[in-house]
């Protein structure tokens, strides 16, 4: 019998969880479906003109982004608390900040990228003209990572709270807002054709920061909460 | 069965090992050594402190006051190496309901890299043939309990940490878990296991460590 | 190692060395906050621009910088607590966090009202009012997940991380609303940052800064000898000094 | 002095509102934290009392016990 890479484990931990989510589809569902809604509200409280629309839809379908990765977030660990099986993530061989980012990943495969492909219907249903297209799934793309990065963080720090999803909200929050910033600058730079790069590549930098560095404050959270 | 050098440290050591949980002391200045090869009972009344002394054993705790050290050295200090060597099942039997008990096991297998070991005969050996594919949630807690102690059968740890392995179990779980546990220690593995109940295990005599319950609230 | 060998003593010396200590804190705090609020009040020369509107600088200026610093202490703080688990450190996060969140909400203050005369409204979404409204969520959020936990510990760690989580966030929470800032109302005028400032008004300014310091840690040291009372409290030298007080 | 006169003094050049108004609500929250921190302090010294009154019950339920070999510390 051999010893296993990480990698091997890491892809292990990642299919098990895909394998357990296929079996509850609402929660992956269930963002998106309220992202949905909240951007349909927006046209019927403000009325159907598509200069005002496309003029705020950048900041309206990221904030209500924002909004709806924080909905599936407490569940992020807590089943996993619940039964078990966290401690025994803690106690496998492999460093814990590194095993999470397999919890990370696959958080960010089913609430970050359903966004990006859904991207085009919300530019569509808020008359976002065609060059903010490509803006909106790009941020969306760049952005997500530290959505799902910074959420595993507060979803950490939260286990042992009863009731703490919106405790969650109340943390994350302020830290989403250098996200939505950019973000919404560069799509709105991108609809009056001008260059977005800078943009871009702050926010690329930033998902790559709380990417490197949220592992740490994850693992260090669900050492705390297992105690 | 991998099995690390041995030197002349015991396998863990316990020193002056004190846990406060809560305001309240649950044990003092405990010290003990495990050699490998050895059965170790611990008991207790409840709330006396025998999960909080495995999950400190485990290393998922931290004492209050004191250090468990590991073939000498601090437990932090070659903290891959002896999840390597460890394995623990807590009162949390770590079993996913939304997976089948093949599923989990599956999985479990994955894991500890055993894949060499045949599911289906364990399975029937566990009592679970049948039920393999039906949702490990749907299962009586007993069922469940076997789910979880398949795990005792897919791993290549020698140090078994066990909270409460007997409790579910019908007299048939029971006696397998008792040939499994004599099974692992003729094969040079240890087991620190917690039981409320005394236990009587056919050839083999546990060392015992008992805590008592201490009212004493700081 | 040797946190073990004096797990008892430090909390104890912890206190005796605040207790020491605060008297003269305080006294410094009251000598130099009185005599700089009183120079920046009634002898620094008015601003030729603001009038003596612009008398509000005295305390907006020192207690946006001590929220920013108090929020920077804590995260020191918190990694101390994280790396050396020294208790103390672990208490001191509920010391600092309402004393920072205190100098937010008065730095949010003052500078709402100095704005309703140079803008004509109570609220605009300058920069530094921007980030301070968030530094007082970042505040809010560490204290919440503190008092959420029913084991003190615990919830100082979970604060503690968080707030280290916020100090790597702040300059890019910062720099971010400073960007967002020129790019939406670059035209408004920048009231607080002034090229240069005279001498006269300088020294008031100077005087009043010490005085926030000093406020900032009397109070944090105060608070900090409350913790470590509520957590040393069943033992027998708590019990007497909070009889003998 | 850069005022005239008192009156002077309290108008602050018309801004007298705003300038004594966010003095006074600076005072008002600093002082706020402080006396927070004076009440708690007084609310722990109770406390105290609370709890030595119970550590002597259980002292004096221990003796009449006879419990020998406790090996904590000594009570005040």
């Amino acid at each position: 019998m051999s010893q296993l890479s990480s990698r091997q484990i890491w892809v292990t931990l990642l299919k098990r969880d895909l394998r357990i989510a296929a079996r509850r589809r609402s929660d992956a569902l269930n963002p998106l479906l309220f992202l949905l809604m909240v951007v349909t509200l927006f046209p019927l409280g403000i009325g159907p003109g598509p200069d005002i629309l496309a003029r705020i839809a950048p900041g309206i379908i990221w904030v209500a982004a924002l909004l709806a990765s924080l909905l599936g977030l407490e569940r992020l660990f807590r089943d996993d608390f619940q039964d078990g099986t966290l401690e025994q993530l803690c106690l496998l061989p492999q460093p814990l900040a590194f095993t999470v980012t397999a919890k990370m990943a696959v958080h960010w495969l089913l609430s970050g990228l359903p966004l990006v492909i859904l991207s085009p219907v919300l530019a569509l249903l808020l008359s976002l003209p065609l060059q903010g297209w490509w803006a909106l799934a790009l941020t969306l793309l760049l952005g997500t990572p530290a959505l799902s990065a910074l959420g595993a963080i507060g979803a950490a720090l939260t286990l042992q709270v009863q009731r703490g999803s919106s405790l969650v909200s109340l943390i994350l929050i302020p830290l989403f807002i250098p996200l939505l910033i950019f973000a919404t600058a560069a799509v709105e730079n991108a609809s009056m054709g001008l260059a977005v790069h800078g943009q871009l590549a702050i926010l690329a930098a930033i998902s790559v920061l709380t990417v490197t560095l949220a592992p740490l404050a994850v693992a260090a959270g669900i050492r705390m909460s297992v105690n | 069965m991998t099995q690390v050098a041995s030197t002349n440290s015991p396998l863990l050591h316990a020193e002056q090992l004190s846990s406060i949980r809560g305001g309240r002391v649950l044990f003092e200045n405990l010290n003990f050594s495990v050699s490998a090869g050895q059965l170790w009972q611990v008991s207790g009344p409840n709330g006396a402190g025998k999960s909080s002394l495995l999950r400190i054993l485990t290393g998922l705790l931290a004492p209050s006051n004191g250090l468990v050290s590991f073939y000498g050295k601090p437990l932090s200090h070659n903290w891959s190496e002896y999840c390597e060597q460890l394995l623990f099942i807590g009162h949390k039997a770590a079993v996913k309901g939304e997976l089948s008990a093949r599923e989990n096991f599956h999985w479990q297998q994955q894991l500890s890299s055993t894949e060499d070991i045949d599911a289906w005969e364990l399975l029937e050996k566990l009592g679970l043939l049948g039920l393999e594919d039906e949702l490990t949630a749907r299962l009586s807690a007993g069922q469940q309990r076997r789910v979880a102690l398949t795990r005792l059968w897919a791993t290549q740890a020698s140090l078994w940490i066990l909270d409460e392995p007997f409790t579910a179990l019908d007299v048939q779980g029971i006696a397998l878990l008792q040939q499994r546990f004599v099974e692992h220690i003729q094969n040079g593995g240890t087991i620190i296991f917690t039981s409320h109940q005394s236990l009587t295990l056919s050839d083999l005599t546990p060392e015992k460590l008992s805590l008592e319950y201490q009212g004493e609230i700081l | 190692m040797w946190r073990w060998l004096h797990p008892y003593a430090k909390p104890e010396a912890t206190y005796h060395l605040l207790q020491k200590l605060l008297p003269w804190f305080v006294a410094l705090t009251l000598v130099t906050l009185v005599t700089g609020v009183i120079w920046g009040l009634a002898f620094a020369p008015g601003d030729y621009q603001q009038g003596d509107s612009y008398r509000i600088i005295f305390l907006h200026v020192p207690s946006a910088i001590f929220s920013m610093g108090a929020y920077m202490g804590m995260a020191i703080m918190g990694a101390i607590a994280l790396i050396w688990q020294i208790k103390t450190a672990e208490w001191s996060i509920p010391a600092i966090a309402p004393v920072g969140a205190a100098l937010t909400v008065v730095a949010l203050l003052t500078g709402a009202i100095w704005g309703k005369p140079m803008w004509g409204t109570w609220w605009v979404w300058d920069a530094r009012l921007t980030s301070e409204l968030i530094l007082l969520f970042l505040y809010v959020g560490v204290m919440a997940l503190y008092f959420a936990f029913d084991d003190a510990r615990t919830g100082a760690k979970a604060a503690a991380i968080l707030s280290l989580v916020g100090v790597i966030n702040l300059p890019i929470i910062h720099f971010s609303v400073e960007w967002w800032n020129t790019l939406h109302q670059g035209a408004t005028i920048t009231k607080f940052e002034r090229p240069s400032i005279a001498t006269s008004m300088l020294i008031p300014l100077l005087i009043c800064l010490a005085g926030f310091a000093f406020l900032t840690v009397s109070l944090v040291m105060m608070r900090l000898k409350n913790e470590i009372l509520r957590h040393e409290l069943h033992r027998p030298w708590a019990q007497q000094r909070l009889e003998q007080d | 002095m850069a005022f005239d006169s008192f009156t002077d003094f309290v108008a602050m050049g018309g801004y007298g509102l705003y300038v004594w108004l966010s003095f006074f609500l600076s005072f008002v929250v600093l002082a706020g934290v402080a006396l927070e921190t004076l009440l708690a302090k007084r609310q722990l010294a109770k406390k105290s009392k609370q709890l030595q009154q119970r550590q002597e019950r259980l002292a004096r339920r221990k003796a009449s016990r006879a419990e020998v070999g406790d090996g904590n510390e000594s009570k005040t």
